[in-house]
């Protein structure tokens, strides 16, 4: 068929060069999570009126365990140049990231019945919603092109605008939905016309190429052309991927949309949106942006000043509004925007010259810490509810720790690891990233370094503060009225919570997996240049002593003379 | 000499009318007029791209501006979708008027 | 230039502007769809002159003829009576605003400026090239004459000799590049191609001929060199997008193309006429061949979309 | 064999209390209330016997060299818990003698506490969750007290402030407990934090946080220049952390506002356990601190404070835990001095003898609360007759804090006061830092005991003033001391019944389980202190060694503190000095005793007078010398700065505390960011553009 093409003597079907076999396994995870989109909406056509949904919530859920799975599966075959002509690349970097998108979606939708049910909003689409945002972030995570960053951010988004404007009866999901529409329309706008002005200075849209052209444009002297288009455009690029992944200043959406869109699905896209966003962003950072003249330093020119500075105020900003709201949705609202802060503090100290950029791993696992214990947190907020009414504010669930103990104790583990206190999640997440920090600034000797991680430590102290709150509300406040609210019965949502608390607690107790497979994300990331290189050649050396040692100290100690117990 | 149109003109012009676009995104109160706003600034950064794609002399640029008009396509499906959605519960498209969420 | 061109430049720039203008200015949103309608004629026009013609079709089929069709019918539908719009009132942001578009304004403005400098840097590049032109001219047309002379000889053996030596010395113009860039396989390109390609594949360079047979011809040399049998001259089928291109993958390589068309094993078969730059035929090998992957990912994108908005807008589910 | 790697006791010690948590924080409320009892008590028990076990398991595998005995360590890693890049950290355990004396804190007294809230608590529906705390508490302390390396500490320590709070705000329906709780847990974080830091910044110089490792380092001469430099600075940042955990100035507000718990909370974590984990941790890492002698003074300094302004504030309580609450902040206060003035060994043995008494002294008020039902000591008096046993055993504990003769208190008191006027840092010596001899030069070439046999030595004047002054402070704070005890004890339990009738006709003594754990803690406080008798006795009657047992016991422990770093500053034979020093603390506690049973109960009209007088002064003990207002007034004048604060000026002046005033300085900044939040989805477009302008404005303007 090609053949007979090629004769009809146009020269440009030449380029009619099919991708060989093995790069059809990039598209693996993200075309599943497609497909199970439509089956979830075929298998919505034949729904009995009257009857639950619940079996909706367990197929996506198997859906998104398949696509984990394949993560699984693809994670030792990944590809080390960008495949479908430099649109994607296969690399443990974005399958982690894929296989976490995946996870939080499925999450998120196993708790999606008990609210609906309370809500009476049981629709078959939100199910397929949710899993074409996991779609386009697994693709977002996984591009190697400004034009599928684009895309697959779009595909990320549209969804997501739907889903906060869900609930049709609700006035405030419909002003949820504009706010963010507008505005996610508004940034998108701003950073394809930074992705416009990349093209033009480089010629090009794949990320590698960027990477070099941007090199050379700045070696060769010409600067004079084009430097400050570079400069608009890199700054235009952050700030697209600064909104969404909420950090000062283009958070401002955050708190509105987080408040009027469904519980569920406030989880979801402050999980797998910011994943999404958060992958995509470090791809196009240390990949298209790497030269050490777009990079800056400290007190430089680059991005690392820009996100320096994002992520102090992301972190002052989020924790200091969050004590004063008296809405739990919008008070995690606010704490995802200091999350985004703490992430961006790795990135800050992995960007900060080429030698650090295995830092990012503290970026993976927080990212992992953070999506199970902020999915798990809205989680109970729809396992709670009542007929036609939500739950979230602090009146809401006074007193309901005790009433509902399977919620109360669940709420304890999320709060806990958000707060990160020990042995949650979150506090490894903590520790890892503020030794990042700590660790970079006493090697730079820049103690800006310190002093934003003594920021960002102080700041912690303050979300303890609100993240107890919670707490002392469900535990030590009387209802205010009795049968206030009440628990779903939802079995799904159970389980929801149940897996999410297990990661929590098993992410704190026994995180050398999860560190492992961070690591190992950070060191398979395709496209960075020669100099990250041989610092990803080293991680994985020392990946493979370290896991040498660990093999080694499972071998049985010899005997002493004490008593064995 | 000063009349021929070069690079700096055409981006200039796609440059004002993206800078027009966004003041109306910025002051415009009404959703759809707003929205229009978005469009004309995703139309400049169409001829933003198309610009130096002839300059360049690649068609990367076309696929990128075709590409940003089916996003924008789909995009006014969804936001026209959500300002009927608005108009149904306010009996207003006005932007201003949708902030019962704040502080 | 000519003077069709700048002429029709600043019709179409003039009247953007000013439409662009008028959809923020206009209060009723009917107009402002209007305005916003003529304005996406203005632009399909610029297209046309940036030679994307696929594009300016495509400008007029869906964004004037489905996206401006779906918001009118949107504005007809809600049917706003004149006292819904309200008044415009100034409000503190409207300054805030109206100062940092300003600002933005000036920012990028600043940032393209040494677009034009180069420009201009260019121009006096271009007066030395019209005068080495004209020193070239100079030169093939001794070159023609002592070629007549050569070609009286009767002797045929020496006739053919002193040809080929003459023909060695065929005066050819050499590439001139703003950042010392020599672009690659300049060579192969004759004198007339020469005269059309300043720097291709060089990076610095952000400016190029907007004549649209150079256009073509530099769009052909390069998808020529995409084509090329022999591996040394080819360059990646991807224009070089990617930087390593797998070896084990079976590429296929196409049959070389000479001036008149095809040579195959069964034959030769002419050569169409070359595929001009903007028109739609590269455009679609383009996108079903390199990027494949963004075409389908816009196609769950629609799916998506079109889902969200029937769940959003549907009164009654 | 020294160096063992297995020993899986260790595990188990831990593992046992955290099954019983498990077990009845799950399903205890499903469980018979006998079984929740049985379990949270067995699951504790059990860990003591493992403890007693393991401890043998140390003393059977000491090594005899000479008349040296080594201990080592017994050590046990459960598992590599974080393990990336050159960051590896396991969940490892490690017994030696420091940890094994609070193992057998912590699950000795540990089961007798359980024991007796068998009895308190068993009106208490939610008895279950009671436990399932208390027995997670035990697994914290037994966390912090095991770790090998800093970090399995830390989660200790993060551990037990988690489940203070959650015993402070037990009784959640009052408010004002449930704040406590919140206090407790975020004054104790801003400590943590330090301790974090202080953890990293080790961790950087040295590349390790494991204990063994991080001594071998600072006490090998060739690593110690790397560790020298940073000593300082990592020991007050762990020094800021204790603080917090152990209620030193300034960050004791939480522990008077902690006994809103259950009492047998407050005798197991608020007296006898989490608040000495600080002199624990300061004991562990001894090594470091002696390497800087201005860390060391400035934990003796912060230390003679706290016991001082505790003791003074403690004088005026009227409430029977308050007063006890404000004893254990000035009783720590000495454990501080203790360490601070380098008697590593007099700090443990006070932990020791403390715990023994103070928890007795909580259980006894604890008996009394749940006999009459108040707090307030003036409604209190005669109750001896109603509870013999309960009286009896609260005078020993009286008794052993005041530090009377050949009581538990008297011998730990007397070893920390004598500490202070005898010893010295080496680097303090007269003439060491005047010949400006380098650090390290000194630390390694020049060992200390050539020193201190040539005779007394001299003092540079800040170190002698130092040391003098805290151990006048910490005398006269025996006094005081002894004074508020009696004083309590007098109110309570002799004289006249003061309250009302009714209540004193259902006034009893409490039932066995909360009588035996009392016996038995009386038994210790009396005989606990036996093991260490001062030097001057052993030498001048010729007793055997073995009553120095608890300094030998320690002695390889803080081998690098006794050894290089703290000489006596009174040549080798300080019998004398040391009899006069006892001499003057126990005639000070003597007459404490005296003036307080003059005072409350001969002359009970005394007190009134005094107070009269003192107006003022008595003004200002009773408002804790307004430390709460201060940083109160600290932190809300700067939110006034911030231009928001005055509406809340008046209400948070005299309702707010700590946690308050910190959190109006994030309100008043809060409430200025949160108006950006207008809602107007137009304004937050022109912001999103303002960022944009005025970052690149930014960096235009560096660019060019």
């Amino acid at each position: 068929m090609l053949h007979a093409l090629m004769q009809t003597g146009f020269p440009l079907l030449g380029l009619l060069t099919p991708p060989s076999g093995a790069e059809y396994a990039a598209l693996i995870p993200g075309a599943i999570a497609a497909l199970v989109a439509m089956l979830v909406v075929l298998v919505d056509t034949f729904h009995r009126p009257g009857t639950r949904r619940d079996y909706l919530a367990y197929i996506s859920a198997v859906g998104m365990g398949v696509v984990v799975l394949s993560c699984w599966a693809l994670w030792d075959s990944t590809i080390d140049r960008p495949v479908f002509h430099g649109m994607l690349y296969l690399d443990k970097f974005g399958l982690f990231f894929a296989a976490l998108a995946a996870a939080a979606g499925g999450l998120a939708l196993l708790q999606v019945p008990a609210y609906m049910n309370f809500q009476r909003m049981d629709r078959g689409e939100f199910y397929m919603l949710v899993l074409f945002s996991v779609s386009g972030a697994i693709f977002m995570a996984n591009a190697a092109d400004l034009l599928t960053v684009f895309i697959a951010l779009e595909l990320m988004s549209i969804p997501v605008y739907c889903l906060a404007g869900y609930m049709r009866r609700d006035g405030r999901g419909a002003e949820a939905a504009m706010k963010y529409f507008v505005l996610g329309a508004f940034s998108a706008g701003l950073m394809l016309y930074g992705m416009a002005l990349i093209y033009g200075v480089t010629g090009t849209t794949n990320l590698e190429y960027i990477g070099i052209n941007l090199s050379r444009v700045i070696e060769t002297g010409a600067v004079e052309t084009g430097f400050g288009m570079i400069v608009l455009g890199v700054l235009l690029v952050l700030s697209g991927f600064a909104f969404k992944i909420a950090a000062v200043p283009f958070h401002i959406w955050t708190p509105d949309v987080y408040t009027g869109s469904p519980s569920p699905g406030v989880g979801f896209m402050s999980t797998v949106v910011k994943a999404g966003a958060f992958a995509a962003m470090l791809r196009v950072l240390f990949v298209a942006f790497e030269d050490p003249m777009l990079r800056g330093g400290f007190y430089g020119t680059g991005w690392v000043d820009v996100l320096f500075f994002m992520s102090a105020a992301s972190m002052v900003l989020g924790n200091t509004v969050a004590i004063m709201q008296d809405n739990i949705k919008r008070m995690l609202a606010y704490s995802s925007i200091a999350h985004a802060g703490y992430i961006l503090l790795g990135i800050v100290a992995a960007g900060a010259r080429p030698e650090y950029f295995l830092f990012n791993d503290a970026v993976l696992f927080y990212l992992a810490s953070y999506t199970f214990g902020t999915v798990g947190a809205f989680g109970v907020l729809s396992y709670l509810g009542r007929k036609g009414t939500t739950v979230e504010t602090y009146e809401d669930i006074a007193g309901l720790g005790l009433k509902y103990p399977f919620a109360g104790l669940m709420m304890g583990v999320f709060m806990f690891s958000s707060a990160g206190i020990p042995p949650t999640a979150g506090f490894v997440g903590k520790l890892y990233i503020f030794r990042a920090a700590v660790d970079v600034g006493v090697q730079t000797g820049e103690f800006a370094f310190i002093g934003l991680s003594v920021l960002a430590v102080l700041t912690s102290v303050a979300g303890a503060y609100y993240y107890l709150r919670v707490l002392v509300c469900m535990y030590m406040k009387e209802p205010t009225r009795d049968d206030w609210v009440e628990a779903s019965e939802s079995k799904s949502a159970r389980l929801s919570l149940g897996i999410c608390a297990a990661l929590t607690l098993a992410l704190g107790i026994l995180p050398a997996t999860m560190l492992e497979l961070s690591r190992e994300g950070v060191v398979d990331f395709q496209g960075v240049p020669a100099s990250v290189r041989e610092v990803q050649r080293e991680g994985g050396e020392q990946l493979k002593q370290i896991r040498d040692a660990a093999e080694r100290s499972r071998e049985p100690a010899p005997k002493g003379e004490v008593p064995q117990g | 000499m000063m009349f021929e149109p070069t690079l700096f003109h055409y981006l200039t012009l796609a440059a004002m009318t993206f800078c027009i676009g966004v003041f109306g995104v910025l002051v415009r109160r009404n959703a759809i007029t707003l929205f229009m706003c978005i469009e004309l600034m995703l139309n400049s950064v169409n001829l933003t791209f198309i610009t130096f794609s002839k300059y360049r002399v690649d068609m990367d640029g076309h696929i990128f501006s075709f590409f940003v008009m089916a996003v924008a396509a789909a995009e006014a499906a969804v936001g026209l979708a959500i300002i009927l959605h608005v108009f149904r519960h306010k009996r207003s498209v006005n932007v201003d008027e949708a902030n019962r969420l704040k502080l | 230039m000519g003077f069709w061109e700048p002429l029709f430049f600043w019709i179409f720039a003039i009247g953007a502007v000013t439409s662009s203008a008028m959809v923020v200015l206009w209060r009723n949103p009917l107009y402002s769809a209007l305005f916003l309608i003529l304005d996406f004629f203005f632009f399909a026009g610029l297209y046309v002159l940036l030679s994307a013609h696929f594009m300016a079709v495509t400008q007029i089929l869906v964004y004037t003829g489905a996206i401006m069709v779906l918001f009118l019918f949107i504005i007809m539908l809600l049917n706003l009576k004149d006292d819904e719009l309200g008044e415009f009132e100034f409000r503190l942001h409207h300054a805030v605003a109206a100062v940092s578009v300003i600002a933005l304004f000036a920012i990028i403005v600043s940032a393209l400026l040494p677009t034009q400098r180069s420009e201009q840097l260019l121009g006096q590049v271009e007066n030395g090239r019209a005068q080495a032109q004209e020193a070239l001219r100079g030169e093939e047309t001794a070159f023609s004459s002592k070629r007549t002379r050569l070609e009286g000889i009767e002797d045929k053996s020496r006739r053919v000799d002193e040809l080929a030596k003459l023909e060695a010395t065929r005066p050819r113009l050499r590439v001139a590049t703003p950042a010392g860039v020599k672009p690659e396989g300049a060579s192969e390109l004759t004198s007339k191609e020469c005269a059309t390609v300043r720097s291709v594949d060089g990076v610095p360079g952000l400016f190029q001929d907007m004549n649209e047979e150079g256009l073509d011809t530099c769009y052909q040399a390069r998808v020529r060199r995409w084509v090329s049998k022999d591996p040394s001259k080819r360059m990646d089928p991807a224009q070089g997008k990617y930087r390593r291109f797998d070896p084990s993958k079976p590429v296929v390589i196409p049959p070389r193309i000479s001036g008149e068309g095809l040579t195959t094993e069964r034959g030769t078969i002419r050569a169409g006429k070359p595929a001009g730059f903007g028109t739609v035929q590269p455009l679609s090998v383009l996108l079903i061949n390199r990027f494949v992957v963004p075409f389908e990912l816009t196609a769950l994108l629609l799916l998506g979309a079109i889902v969200g908005a029937v769940i959003i807008a549907k009164r009654r589910l | 064999m020294l160096y063992t790697d297995q020993f899986y006791y260790l595990g188990l010690i831990a593992l046992m209390p955290l099954i019983g948590a498990l077990i009845n924080g799950l399903i205890g409320a499903k469980l018979p209330r006998k079984l929740v009892d049985v379990i949270a008590c067995s699951s504790i028990g059990l860990s003591f016997m493992f403890s007693l076990i393991s401890i043998k398991a140390l003393v059977d595998n000491a090594a005899h060299i000479g008349d040296e005995t080594i201990y080592g360590h017994l050590s046990y890693t459960a598992y590599q818990w974080i393990y990336a890049g050159d960051f590896g950290v396991d969940i490892a355990f490690m017994l030696d003698p420091l940890t094994s004396m609070m193992l057998l804190l912590i699950t000795g007294i540990g089961f007798l506490i359980h024991l007796y809230s068998v009895g308190y608590m068993s009106e208490e529906p939610a008895k279950w969750r009671y436990f399932s705390y208390l027995n997670l508490f035990c697994f914290s302390m037994l966390l912090l007290v095991l770790g090998k390396n800093m970090l399995v500490t830390f989660i200790g320590w993060e551990g037990v402030g988690a489940c203070s709070y959650l015993l402070i705000g037990f009784w959640y329906t009052d408010d004002a407990k449930a704040a406590a709780g919140q206090k407790a847990f975020i004054v104790n974080r801003v400590g943590d934090f330090a301790f974090l830091v202080g953890m990293f910044i080790l961790f950087y110089e040295t590349g390790t946080v494991d204990y063994v490792a991080l001594k071998e380092i600072a006490t090998d001469a060739a690593s110690m220049a790397s560790i020298a430099p940073i000593a300082g600075v990592a020991s007050i940042l762990i020094f800021i952390g204790c603080t917090g955990k152990s209620a030193q100035i300034p960050l004791f507000v939480w522990l008077p506002d902690a006994m809103a718990g259950p009492t047998p909370v407050s005798a197991l974590i608020h007296a006898a356990t989490m608040v000495t984990s600080g002199v624990f941790l300061l004991s562990r890492m001894n090594w470091l601190l002696t390497i800087s002698p201005e860390a060391m003074m400035v934990v003796a300094i912060i230390g003679a404070l706290t016991a001082f302004f505790g003791a003074t504030m403690a004088l005026v309580q009227n409430d029977i835990k308050g007063v006890l609450a404000y004893s254990t902040v000035s009783q720590l206060g000495y454990m501080f001095l203790a360490v601070g003035v380098g008697s590593f060994t007099g700090a443990l043995f006070h932990v020791m003898t403390h715990a023994f008494f103070k928890a007795l002294l909580f259980l006894g008020s604890g008996s009394v609360i749940h006999s009459v039902h108040t707090q307030d000591i003036r409604e209190m008096g005669g109750l001896r007759k109603v509870m013999p046993w309960t009286a009896g055993t609260f005078l020993v504990g009286c008794m052993a804090i005041s530090g009377f003769p050949l009581m538990s208190g008297f011998f730990s008191k007397d070893l920390i006061l004598w500490s202070a006027f005898s010893n010295v840092h080496v680097l303090n010596i007269k003439g060491v830092l005047e010949q400006n001899i380098g650090v390290i030069d000194l630390l390694t070439n020049t060992p200390a005991p050539a020193i201190t046999a040539g005779g007394a030595v001299d003092v540079n004047v800040l170190a002698l003033v130092v040391g003098s002054g805290v151990g006048v402070l910490g005398v006269i704070t025996a006094g005081l001391t002894a004074f508020y005890m009696f004083r309590l004890y007098f109110m309570t339990f002799e004289g006249e019944y003061r309250g009302d009738e009714e209540t004193l006709s259902h006034a009893h003594e409490s039932p066995p389980t909360m009588v035996i754990p009392l016996a038995v803690l009386a038994f210790l406080a009396a005989f606990g202190g036996l093991t260490g008798w001062p030097h001057f006795i052993v030498h001048w009657l010729h007793l055997p060694e073995g009553l120095l047992f608890f300094e030998h016991w320690y002695e390889e422990i803080f081998q690098t503190s006794n050894q290089f770093r703290i000489v006596g500053r009174f040549g080798a034979k300080p019998y004398v000095y040391e009899a006069i020093a006892t001499a003057i603390s126990v005639g000070v506690g003597l007459t404490g005793i005296f003036f307080a049973h003059r005072f409350y109960l001969v002359q009970p009209e005394v007190p009134g007078r005094v107070k009269a007088k003192f107006e003022k002064l008595h003004q200002v003990l009773t408002d804790k010398y307004y430390v709460d207002e201060g940083y109160d007034l600290a932190f809300v004048k700067s939110s006034i700065k911030a231009g928001e604060g005055l509406t809340f000026f008046d209400k948070n002046i005299l309702d707010g505390g700590l946690v308050n005033g910190a959190a109006q300085i994030m309100v008043s900044c809060g409430r200025i960011l949160r108006n950006m939040q207008s809602g107007d989805v137009q304004r937050y477009a022109t912001y999103i553009t303002l960022g944009v302008v005025l970052s690149l404005a930014v960096l235009y303007g560096y660019i060019s």
